[in-house]
């Protein structure tokens, strides 16, 4: 494809519209959806080719959010990186934290009481209702209605948010786990409080579905768009809600059974389409589980220790060797992969990071569909730069 | 008070077409022959008929224009184009001025010469828009079907004629 | 030539009449026709100018209220300063116009369209005696109005001289124009059983109330409500509203035909918008909703323009409420459904209101068949284009992995 | 039927604006400026380092200047140089006490893991967040006399956790004068009576290694 | 000189205009808007007659109702053909416009 001139597309002073001569389709477009367009997800862009009002060519730009997370995990000791985690993927800090303790007590080998395991599944179920109700509301805000439901589902994670700051201090960088358990024990009536938040999550859940779920307009906008299929998704690597969309049932509570999951009954919903109503709907669904496992786990809650009391705090040198934790994020599988040689920094800190995986398919799904349609594939993917710039 | 307003319409009416008539810009052209049609829906209310003064705007300044500016907007000539125009553009338009003005001339000799002796201050006579459905019903019944099916069938015309053939993209070329 | 104001009528009703009589009294017989005429222009530009500057200010706190949030309470008691503040935030915006834009028709858009969507307002019945216009064909005069707006529309997009803002202007023609028929369609029944074009025949046409309750409004005929649902989705269309404001989408690649403007000319633009929401809101009223008339016998005693301005408020909060709801639609997804669904349910509608006004004779038991056969003639085709036009499009049940 | 979603989408938003007036759960707005938002007690905001009371603050600084908080600060934003003299602390033993103690609150993010490292708690998380200056860079270095508050300020805003700290540190002084007076008892005892056997429960000599904060 | 005669001399200028615009201007979209010109011409003079001779000439608006419903058909196909013709030969110029073939 012959570019006239090859100063990048909207570089200082450039159009952020090109028109693009193609040999084979003709006269085409090419638009850059900059890195401060107001629907994408943070710092991202997409230079998208279209051939009048069809995309020809997608090509997604990012890296303008990268911050060099691993390679100053391998310049800080093991504890010293774990507030760097809650910068990952920013709105699930209490994930990011659980994922980085598996992997570092994978490598030391290092025991976690009862009480911590419940307590660290009922802060990631937590996490996931945060994730997947922002996920719908910045979905519908794609789709045009004006914040409504963005509106309410900010509302409820404000109390989600309130729970982990009078826990761990901090609403969103909570820096609360530690490799063999948690840093502070959850009080009676913080416990109160997550049942309360169970409780009454049900009835809000049922009011956005009766708000969105049934509406004609939006099965429109979104049934039969960005269509995925299961084969493309698991060569890709695709993880999480997006993939279970297709059908594929590979959820990592289940398959790989970590913590005390085993212990609860939830079951994993599939779609059979793939596109965006199905990812739209597979989290609403998830949601729903996720808060089956709370009251659960928020009923057989043990007593005892909260930190294995072996674990020492500084001065922490796990011997030498490799491990790789992973745990099933509200985005998908989120591991980390860590080469320790016995010093106190470890000598490879890698992240898996889901949102980064899930977004290499942006293309295939958004080929042929028009420019509002591939805003709001870009939507249901849920990306968060934090994590895929790293 | 009937005179001054009609001079002020027609003079609308003729300045605005004949300055369209001058302008090289497409565009500008057609928007002032959207305002002479204007200027005639104002010559109708002036004459009485508010029926025909609407419906004209609504048919011209709705319909027709649009049409003529989309038209004026598919044909954007390449720049390139400027071709010689055969036949020497001073001859053509002297050709043209020499022709029209021979026929204003007969018809305005003829609308003078005239000895109308037409009731100056008469009142309009009031139609109003019931006594004009019934004449529409009435007698002129056929010949509002007739425009019903001429309407139908120009547009269906037009759509054929306009709809672009997919163009052959080179890769269905044998 | 001024009609005077007739002395039969209650104080209330010809209060406002009489009051421009008197202050028309004060003025030579000569001036008396141009102030008259000049006092209505000044009354509806102040009443509509407040109803457009306190609209934003609603339609922000609405939005808000509606999601949990205030809405703009700082400026001002309650956030009442808003609209100015807004207003002079609209004069003191710096009014870029590029270099090689068309300067007279960049400049002429905005004001054509204000212009033409106020025409609008000129043959509304605000009142019993409050009716700026008597025109003979009001309505056709209300539709030529609304549909010369294209027009300006068109010199908006063509006037930035910006090939994709051109890009954004025609599809935003093409959204109005294919709204234009079902709007025209929808208020053809109302003129057929009304038999005249004029708006106050329309309104006396729906007077009186059966048993002193249920008053004759069209919108409480089956035709009516079909009728009168069809206007109020093509009204949104027109004026550019919630789920059809396509042009200035964020889905956008930019923002409508409307990128190459700023600062007050902006303003205008929102200005228009509101205008045109109200004029056919008030035209909707007018149609179907019984203009000035009291819903009921025994509420006569207010004021005729109280129950208009009412139901016109109800009308423009229900825009509001549907902005706050509905997401936006796609392009192809907006024209199919005017072209495949709004004009044939408007065509059908023509039939039933035929039928409507044939039977009117019926009486007693007759009249339930003529109800329901009239309701039939509704519903069904509604329902089964409805399925057609969602045929692929239903929520679905989802099944859970066999672990 | 057709509309019937949109119909419902419509009542959920009714529902909102009307609950909007009269349930304070559908009306979350804080207006801040008038209403100040209540901070549960674990909120914290940038560190401040704990005096024993607030009339000489640089004299009672439980800092000792021990630098373990400096290595162990992701970010590095603490900088601390010692004093050439010692000066007796609570307890009464002379000790270390920092010349300089800065924090760079522009690079700080707040995580409290110098807070958990600190065997002396001489460092805890305020909840001052009005913090804004207009100068970028002196500012935002917060010197030693800035980072001092008083114990009471402390139990002021972690109430519960200040009893914990308080309780542990008394304990830990009465264990280390009972220590200096068995110590001072060894010593006074051979001189009067024959020389006894040092004693057996004598604690480790030098300063009291608490386990480090649960 | 009566209103009347007045309202000819208008119609006969604009059917001048229309006239000369449909014979010098090469833009084959502006000789459709010159034939417009002179349809509306026309027009003017239907309504004159009917404003003037009393009440018997009703037919006068009819007709001009009908010549306003044709003139809208007649626009549209026309620029149908300009539009087919401009597909061809890239430009509407008349002079060229001389093949029937394609």
């Amino acid at each position: 494809m012959s570019v006239s001139d090859l100063t990048p597309l909207s570089a200082p002073g450039g159009s952020t519209v090109r028109a693009v001569h193609d040999e084979f389709h003709g006269d085409l477009l090419e638009v850059s959806m900059g890195p401060h367009h107001p629907s994408t997800h943070g710092v991202f862009r997409m230079i998208v080719t279209l051939d009048g009002e069809t995309i020809v060519k997608l090509k997604p730009v990012f890296g303008y959010l990268h911050r060099n997370h691993e390679k100053l995990g391998e310049n800080t000791t093991y504890l010293a990186s774990m507030p760097y985690t809650d910068r990952l993927d920013y709105l699930n800090s209490m994930t990011n934290n659980w994922a980085y303790a598996v992997a570092v007590e994978k490598l030391a080998g290092l025991a976690v009481p009862e009480r911590a395991e419940y307590v660290r599944v009922i802060l990631a179920e937590l996490t996931r209702l945060l994730n997947h109700s922002c996920l719908a509301g910045f979905l519908m805000q794609d789709c045009g209605c004006s914040g409504t439901p963005l509106m309410y589902a900010f509302r409820e994670r404000e109390k989600i948010l309130d729970l982990f700051e009078s826990l761990s201090g901090s609403r969103m960088m909570c820096n609360y786990q530690r490799f063999g358990g948690c840093r502070v024990d959850p009080s009676a009536d913080w416990l109160a409080g997550a049942q309360r938040l169970t409780d009454g999550y049900g009835a809000f859940l049922d009011e956005f579905e009766a708000l969105l779920t049934g509406n004609e307009i939006l099965m429109a906008r979104t049934q039969g768009v960005g269509r995925l299929s299961s084969a493309l998704a698991i060569s890709a690597g695709v993880t999480g809600p997006a993939l279970r969309a297709t059908g594929v049932a590979h959820d990592l509570r289940k398959v790989d059974g970590y913590g005390v999951y085993p212990r609860f009954d939830f079951r994993v919903p599939l779609g059979d389409h793939g596109d965006t109503y199905d990812r739209y709907m597979i989290r609403i669904l998830e949601m729903r589980e996720s808060l089956k496992i709370l009251s659960q786990a928020l009923a057989g809650l043990p007593g005892g220790p909260i930190m294995d009391p072996k674990a020492k705090l500084r001065g922490f040198r796990p011997k030498a060797g490799e491990a790789y934790g992973r745990i099933e994020g509200p985005k998908g599988e989120i591991g980390f992969y860590l080469i320790s040689d016995g010093s106190a920094n470890p000598y490879r800190y890698r992240v898996r990071p889901p949102s980064f995986i899930n977004l290499t398919i942006l293309e295939d799904m958004c080929l042929g569909r028009t420019v509002a349609d591939a805003v709001i594939i870009l939507g249901s993917v849920d990306i968060v730069l934090g994590e895929v710039d790293r | 008070m009937m005179i001054p307003a009609l001079l002020l319409i027609a003079f609308v009416i003729l300045a605005s077409a004949g300055v369209a008539m001058v302008l090289r810009n497409l565009i500008h052209s057609a928007l002032l022959l959207v305002l002479s049609w204007t200027g005639i829906a104002a010559f109708y209310l002036w004459a009485g008929a508010e029926f025909v003064a609407f419906a004209q705007i609504l048919v011209y300044a709705g319909g027709i224009s649009m049409v003529v500016l989309f038209a004026v907007l598919l044909t954007r000539p390449a720049r390139d184009a400027e071709l010689p125009v055969t036949p020497p553009t001073v001859l053509r338009i002297a050709a043209g001025l020499m022709a029209s003005a021979m026929v204003g001339s007969i018809t305005v000799m003829a609308v003078l010469t005239s000895h109308l002796v037409a009731p100056a201050s008469a009142r309009a006579p009031g139609l109003t828009v019931k006594d004009l459905g019934a004449l529409l019903a009435g007698p002129h019944a056929a010949a509002l079907l007739l425009v019903g099916v001429i309407l139908t069938v120009a547009l269906l015309g037009a759509i054929i004629i306009a709809a672009p053939e997919p163009a052959p993209r080179p890769e269905d070329q044998p | 030539m001024i009609a005077v104001a007739p002395t039969s009528d209650r104080f209330l009703e010809v209060a406002p009449l009489q009051l421009r009589d008197w202050f028309i009294g004060l003025l030579p017989q000569s001036l008396r026709w141009i102030t008259s005429g000049l006092i209505t222009v000044v009354a509806i530009l102040a009443v509509f100018g407040l109803l457009f500057a306190y609209l934003t200010l609603a339609e922000r706190k609405i939005l808000g209220r509606v999601q949990n949030r205030p809405g703009p309470n700082r400026t001002g008691w309650f956030g009442l300063l808003q609209p100015f503040a807004d207003g002079v935030k609209a004069l003191t915006k710096e009014d870029v116009v590029p270099r090689d834009a068309d300067q007279v028709l960049h400049y002429l858009a905005p004001v054509v369209l204000v212009a033409l969507s106020l025409l609008g307002f000129a043959v509304l019945p605000f009142g019993r005696h409050l009716v700026p216009v008597e025109l003979d064909a009001a309505v056709l005069y209300f539709f030529a109005a609304g549909a010369a707006t294209e027009l300006a529309v068109f010199m908006a997009g063509w006037a930035s001289r910006n090939k994709y803002s051109l890009l954004a202007a025609m599809r935003a023609l093409a959204q109005l124009i294919s709204y234009e028929l079902p709007l025209l369609l929808s208020f053809v029944p109302v003129v057929m059983l009304a038999g005249t074009l004029s708006t106050t025949e329309i309104v006396t046409a729906q007077g009186g109330w059966t048993g002193g309750w249920i008053p004759h409004w069209y919108v409480l005929t089956p035709w009516g409500f079909a009728g009168f649902v069809i206007f109020m989705i093509a009204a949104l269309a027109e004026s550019n509203r919630s789920p059809f404001d396509l042009p200035e989408a964020e889905s956008e690649l930019i923002a409508g035909h409307l990128t190459e403007y700023s600062g007050f000319k902006y303003a205008l633009f929102f200005m228009a918008e509101y205008f045109g929401m109200c004029a056919l809101s008030g035209m909707a009223v007018t149609l179907f909703l019984g203009g000035w008339q009291a819903p009921c016998a025994w509420l006569e005693f207010i004021p005729s323009y109280a129950w208009f301005a009412g139901k016109l408020l109800v009308l423009l909060l229900g825009f509001m409420w549907i902005r706050a709801t509905l997401p936006r639609l796609r392009m192809d997804q907006l024209t199919r459904l005017a072209w495949k669904f709004l004009v044939p349910l408007a065509l059908i509608n023509l039939g039933t209101a035929a039928f409507w006004s044939l039977t009117a004779g019926w009486t007693g038991p007759l009249q339930l068949v003529r109800w329901a056969v009239a309701l039939a003639l509704v519903v069904t085709p509604f329902v089964v284009m409805g399925r057609r036009l969602t045929a692929g499009v239903a929520p679905r049940t989802y099944r859970y992995a066999a672990s | 039927m057709l509309g019937t979603g949109l119909i419902k989408g419509l009542a959920v938003t009714a529902k909102n604006l009307v609950g909007s007036y009269h349930d304070p759960a559908r009306y979350t707005t804080l207006e801040y400026p008038e209403v100040k938002p209540k901070l549960p007690e674990a909120y914290r905001n940038f560190p401040f380092l704990v005096t024993e009371n607030a009339t000489d603050p640089m004299g009672t600084l439980r800092c000792v200047a021990c630098q373990i908080c400096e290595k162990e600060c992701p970010p590095q934003c603490i900088y601390i140089e010692k004093s050439k003299d010692k000066k007796p602390d609570a307890a009464g033993k002379p000790q270390i006490y920092p010349a300089v103690f800065a924090i760079d609150t522009s690079v700080c993010m707040s995580c409290q893991i110098c807070v958990e490292v600190c065997p002396f708690d001489a460092i805890k998380m305020d909840q001052e967040y009005e913090i804004a200056t207009t100068d970028r860079f002196g500012a935002l270095l917060l010197n030693r006399e800035q980072l001092a508050k008083p114990n009471s300020y402390y139990h002021q805003i972690h109430p519960t956790e200040a009893v914990e700290v308080d309780a542990r540190l008394a304990e830990e002084r009465r264990a280390a004068e009972e220590k200096a007076k068995a110590a001072a008892a060894a010593k006074s005892a051979p001189k009067s009576a024959a020389p006894a056997p040092k004693p057996p429960a004598a604690p480790s000599a030098e300063a009291p290694k608490p386990p480090p904060a649960a | 000189m009566s209103a009347l005669q007045l309202c000819l001399l208008l119609s006969s200028g604009l059917f001048c205009i229309g006239l000369t615009v449909a014979l010098t201007r090469s833009n084959a979209i502006l000789v459709l808007l010159g034939v417009e010109l002179m349809l509306n011409a026309a027009n003017l003079n239907f309504i004159a007659f009917w404003r003037f001779g009393g009440g018997s000439a009703s037919a006068g608006v009819v007709f001009v109702l009908f010549s306003i419903a044709v003139a809208a058909a007649e626009a549209a196909i026309g620029l149908a053909l300009v539009i087919a013709v401009y597909r061809h030969q890239r430009n509407i110029r008349l002079q060229e416009a001389t093949r029937l073939k394609g």
